[in-house]
């Protein structure tokens, strides 16, 4: 039952881009537009990296503030080696992937030799690294501040192109869903089942006979990995890479994301990321609403401004809903089951 | 409870739970103004929740009260300006303070200071006020421990936890003096594995099992009596 | 030793000092296969000490320890763990976030090393889950399978604690207060089990315990651990007899 | 050589802005084991609080305006800090993921509001003609901000320690720091405790905040957030919860920094701190004064 509902859904979702409806309030052109495809590529990609984000966070314990780092590598790796090196699609892809694997794999095996507070200092500090060096700009492959546009001819012509958006928007579903169930996979399968008792006893996994480290690593790996995955499709989406995606900011944004949709669930987190993405982005378009732009400042500016909105419903959900949106659906259908 | 003596600390009810697991299911008892009243039981039955419970360091229900007034509603801080020493089972002396910061920390105002009785107890405590707390030897962080709820003389009632653990039979002999001496100027609630010291110091008991109270009454009816002293406290053929 | 085997642990000489204080000196002893060893002492004697220094939680800074024919004094705790030398904890450390069940399907996929398999399905694995239901029935929570670990009382965590340990099948186990804050009722039960372990499986135990009443039943011998230091280790009758021992445990005359 | 003195000089002044910043985070971690994310967000409003006040007072001396601002900002700082601990902290006392996650929330929204209001770009801040002007020191022509940057650190350093060393309050949070259960376990409401250092951590970040302005001559929304990881960074190098410590470790990511960046390349100092950083975890866990309550 729960399965047929959610094929059915899968279904819908990739027929977007044929169904020509508009639904008022929800976007702002018809389903079938470019821009609502895109923003709800963008809102699966980020659905897609809270997700990667709750397993190394939600369900094995490690509260790294680094993990902007990875997908930031997705980004960067892919554009520099199209837009620099003018390498084929498939070649740029396989590089990001071994990077993808190899930069997790040995600052993992550094930061993880701390635990708790510690480790959450060192990953910030490499992922702030990340950062300094995408601003430095290096040989000139990063572009620093302005960032690194994919021009015309990097890409294949399928992907490039307003025309062209409903194959990027089925690439970012595609994302989610491979991500989802790789990450659904990892959690119930017998190493992913080990991660969660890290995350609830390090200690006693310790007396079964197990390392913990060697787990928390392939954690980190793994999620890393992914993380990088997403990173790509956010290149295509965005045409271009943005420093942006390097700051500590970012990865702050990561963890909002996740309590947000509540932690230590993969699809609350899925929830979280997509739900951010999309009032980040319709938050935009509402403080440029006439009716807003009328009012006096002291409520326009802070109202403008979506990152003000989010934070603040950040902390009013930290403080009343500690279960995040996922928790609020949980019990709202417990009550509807009774 | 024996009738007629005048009691200084009431319980009633006291409930604790720690995560999902009860410690405390309603403990009752009172004790007495004056002398040492002992809380006895085997390990892990509650006592130490249940001093850490009449204090508030623990989320708890039921009431206290000390000398009529309930100390249930107030915050740990106030309970402990009402007239509550405490002295935890691990000494918690601060380690990153001198002998002397830790007793100066312990100053409260309108309370009178009782620096010679402590002096006289613990001596070495005046010797090294300079030396950090955390470089002493076992016996002496409890003797700063004891100086510590000693130190105010308005402390009505001291609770007192285990202060004999892991220290040298001399060691025990003096912390068993200083208990005694104490008890001429204040009340203690004494939680004592040691039976001989309990033995010695104790006039009134209270056994808890299983987070309830199994016995109250005078200590020598408990001891001398091998069957009693065995239901209650778990104490083995090997006893007396 | 009477026998030429090896015995199944020892321990020569072990000390541990924190800054100038003595937690544990110099201990030295022996436990055959099999046996049945508990140690006793009044509290802060440096019994559990004793146990985190075997198991590997605290690193000693004199002695030696030999497990079977290994030399495991630099060994991790993990690594111990996996040559058969199993533990509980003084307080009860199950996983309080999964259910009962999988608290022990853990610890089976753990034992039978399929804990690295990514592609696997772990409610699909028929060896740990079978050895799982195992040491659920065999300690009485075959009922609670299902139940949220938190939610278990605390004499059922014990319960699981010691499920989970079976789960790994060790050959020495090393039991931290099993009994401890348990009700009267219960004990009973627990005692029975250790004991139906003990024979059953012909494991070595290792336990520290307060109730001397439950102990004289199951020791083979026994060891009194007075101020880090070991008093006496001998039979249950003899200790009982040693007035040292006494007045180490239940306290000096003053 | 005056090369080596104008980097020694520069170098100190700018771990006098990052001492600044990571000792309210070092107290507060050290007593509430809160890391405050928000502490970046008491360096900008200050800041901003700063130039307004200054800008105020713009007919008058510019000394006038330079001490009111630095009088402002600190305040608001302490006042914002302050608020902080009673309104998010407080509730959240049981929850330290909690705790964290609202300063990270404040953190965000904080710097939204400011870019919102004030402008992304950054504003250039009058300061007085002295500051502005050189002094000769071993023939290096040192910018007079350096100096004024140093001394007020240093004033700020002596004061923390007198307050943790000599007052009643700093013993209360000395002992906060090792086991505040027993604080109150001997009647000291622990509570208003937390509350000093989050206004005393909230004052020191905002009195950054002013001289970060008179420093680089500019205020901008971002430098709280980039002031806030190299205090981050200062702060574990030095040992959690260690004032000394984090005094120690600013001037050495200063110094690092300074040198690194103009030797080696721009850029490089920025990397080399985190690669610091990096070993002195891996090396000693603790930081380099760890384990020390002041």
């Amino acid at each position: 039952m729960r399965f047929a509902l959610l094929a059915a859904l899968a279904l819908l979702v990739l027929l977007f881009p044929f169904i020509h409806v508009t639904v008022p309030g929800l976007f702002e052109g018809p389903l079938d537009s470019a821009g609502t495809l895109n923003l709800l590529g963008l809102c699966f990609v980020f659905g897609a990296l809270a997700l990667t984000y709750d397993i190394v966070f939600g369900y094995t314990g490690l509260l790294s503030f680094g993990h902007a780092l990875y997908f930031a590598v997705g980004v960067y790796v892919t554009a520099i080696a199209l837009a620099r090196w003018h390498w084929s699609l498939p070649a740029a892809l396989v590089l990001t992937a071994v990077v993808a694997v190899l930069l997790p794999l040995a600052l993992g095996a550094i930061c993880l030799r701390v635990r708790d507070i510690p480790f959450a200092m060192v990953t910030l500090a490499f992922a702030e690294a990340g950062s300094i060096l995408v601003l430095q700009n290096p040989f000139g492959l990063t572009g620093g501040e302005e960032g690194l546009a994919l021009g015309g001819g990097v890409l294949p012509a399928a992907l490039v192109g307003v025309s062209n958006t409903a194959h990027l928007y089925w690439i970012a579903a595609g994302l989610l869903a491979a991500t989802s169930l790789i990450g659904w996979w990892a959690v119930g399968s017998p190493l992913g089942r080990v991660w969660q008792a890290i995350r609830e006893n390090e200690r006693r996994v310790t007396a079964l006979g197990l390392n913990p480290y060697l787990y928390k690593l392939a954690s980190f790996v793994l999620s890393g990995f992914l993380a990088a995955c997403a990173g790509v499709a956010y290149l295509l989406l965005q045409g271009g890479a943005n420093p942006q995606v390097t700051t500590s900011s970012f990865t702050l944004v990561l963890l909002v994301m996740v309590v947000l949709g509540g932690v230590g669930t993969l699809w609350g987190a899925v929830l979280g990321g997509i739900v951010y993405e999309y009032l980040d982005f319709r938050l935009v378009e509402f403080s440029n609403v006439p009716a807003l732009q009328a009012l006096p400042g002291v409520l326009r500016v802070p109202l403008s401004e979506p990152l003000f909105i989010l934070g603040v419903l950040f902390i009013v959900l930290v403080l009343f809903l500690p279960q995040g949106l996922g928790g609020l659906v949980r019990s709202a259908g417990a009550r509807s089951e009774r | 409870m024996n009738a007629g003596a005048e009691v200084l600390l009431r319980v009633e009810n006291l409930r604790v739970s720690i995560g999902e697991s009860q410690i405390l299911g309603g403990v009752s008892f009172g004790v007495r103004q004056g002398g040492i009243t002992g809380l006895l039981g085997r390990n892990g039955v509650g006592k130490t929740t249940t001093l850490r419970g009449i204090l508030g360091l623990l989320p708890r229900t039921g009431t206290v009260t000390l000398a009529g007034e309930s100390l249930t509603a107030l915050p740990v801080h106030e309970i402990v300006r009402r007239g509550v020493g405490y002295v935890p089972e691990d000494r918690d002396v601060f380690a990153g303070l001198t002998i002397e910061e830790n007793l100066r920390l312990t100053e409260r105002a309108g309370s009178e200071h009782r620096y010679p009785l402590v002096y006289e107890l613990f001596p070495e405590l005046r010797d090294r006020a300079a030396q950090l707390a955390g470089t002493l030897s076992g016996g002496q962080q409890q003797m700063l421990s004891l100086a510590r709820a000693l130190l105010n003389a308005s402390n009505r009632i001291l609770l007192i936890d285990e202060p004999t653990k892991g220290l040298s039979p001399v060691v025990v002999k003096r912390v068993a003096e200083a208990l005694q001496r104490a008890a001429e100027v204040t009340t203690i609630l004494l939680v004592e594995q040691n039976l001989a010291v309990a033995r010695h110091l104790v006039r009134d008991v209270v056994v808890l099992d299983q987070g309830l109270v199994t016995f109250a009454g005078d200590i020598a009816e408990l001891i001398d009596d091998p069957a009693l002293a065995r239901r209650h406290l778990g104490l083995s053929a090997a006893g007396h | 030793m009477e026998s030429g085997r090896p015995p199944a642990l020892e321990v020569e000489g072990l000390g541990l000092r924190i800054g100038g204080v003595t937690i544990v000196e110099d201990v030295s002893l022996q436990v055959r296969r099999g046996e049945f060893l508990v140690i006793i002492g009044p509290n802060g004697a440096g019994k559990t000490t004793l146990f985190n220094l075997i198991s590997g939680f605290t690193r000693p800074t004199a002695g030696r320890i030999t497990f079977g024919a290994h030399d495991v004094t630099h060994a991790a705790p993990y690594e111990r763990a996996r040559l058969g030398l199993g533990r509980t904890f003084q307080t009860s450390t199950v996983f309080a976030g999964l259910s009962t069940f999988e608290n022990v399907r853990l610890a089976a996929s753990a034992a039978l090393g399929t804990s690295t398999r990514m592609w696997d399905r772990a409610d699909g694995e028929a060896a740990p889950l079978a050895r799982a239901r195992a040491a659920l029935e065999e300690v009485g929570l075959g009922a609670r399978a299902q139940t949220i670990a938190a939610q278990l009382s605390h004499g059922e965590k014990r319960k699981l604690d010691l499920a989970i340990l079976l789960c790994s099948e060790p050959s020495v186990v090393l039991l931290d207060e099993p009994t401890a804050g348990m009700a009267v009722e219960e004990v009973g039960d627990m005692v029975d089990l250790i004991r139906r372990i003990h024979r059953e499986q012909a494991k070595t135990v290792m336990m520290v315990e307060h109730r001397m009443d439950l102990v004289l039943s199951l020791a083979d011998r026994m060891a009194v651990m007075h101020h880090g230091r070991l008093l006496a280790l001998d039979t249950p009758e003899r200790i009982i007899a040693n007035e040292t021992v006494q007045s180490a445990y239940l306290g000096d005359p003053l | 050589m005056s090369t080596i003195v104008l980097l020694i000089v520069t170098g100190l002044g700018l771990g006098a802005l990052y001492f600044l910043v990571a000792a309210g985070l070092s107290l507060i971690w050290g007593l509430m084991r809160v890391l405050n994310f928000a502490h970046g967000a008491f360096f900008t409003v200050a800041a901003y609080t700063g130039f307004f006040a200054a800008a105020a007072l713009a007919g008058t001396s510019p000394w006038v305006g330079w001490f009111a601002s630095l009088v402002a900002g600190t305040f608001v700082g302490a006042v914002f800090a302050t608020l902080t601990e009673i309104a998010l902290i407080r509730p959240l006392y049981r929850r330290p993921v909690g705790q964290v996650l609202v300063t990270v929330g404040l953190a965000l929204a904080t710097l939204a509001l400011v870019e919102g209001a004030f402008g992304a770009d950054p504003r250039q801040v009058t300061v007085p003609p002295w500051m502005a002007a050189t002094t000769s020191m071993l023939g290096a022509a040192i910018p007079n901000t350096r100096f004024v940057v140093i001394v007020l650190a240093a004033l700020v350093l002596f004061g923390l320690l007198f307050f943790l060393r000599r007052t009643r309050y700093g013993l209360i949070v000395r002992a906060g720091v090792e086991n505040r259960d027993m604080v109150s376990a001997l009647g000291i409401d622990v509570q208003r405790a937390f509350t000093l250092v989050f206004a005393i951590g909230g004052a020191a970040a905002g009195l950054a905040g002013v001289l970060a302005a008179t420093y680089y001559g500019t205020i901008d929304p971002g430098r709280g957030t980039a002031m806030l990881i190299s205090a981050f960074i200062v702060v574990v190098i030095g040992g959690l919860g260690s004032i000394a410590g984090s005094a120690l470790a600013a001037v050495l990511v200063g110094l690092l920094q300074q040198f690194l960046n103009f030797y080696a390349a721009a850029g490089v100092g920025d990397f080399a701190v985190v690669l610091l950083l990096a070993v002195v975890l891996l090396v000693r866990p603790g930081g380099l004064l760890g384990g020390k309550s002041a």
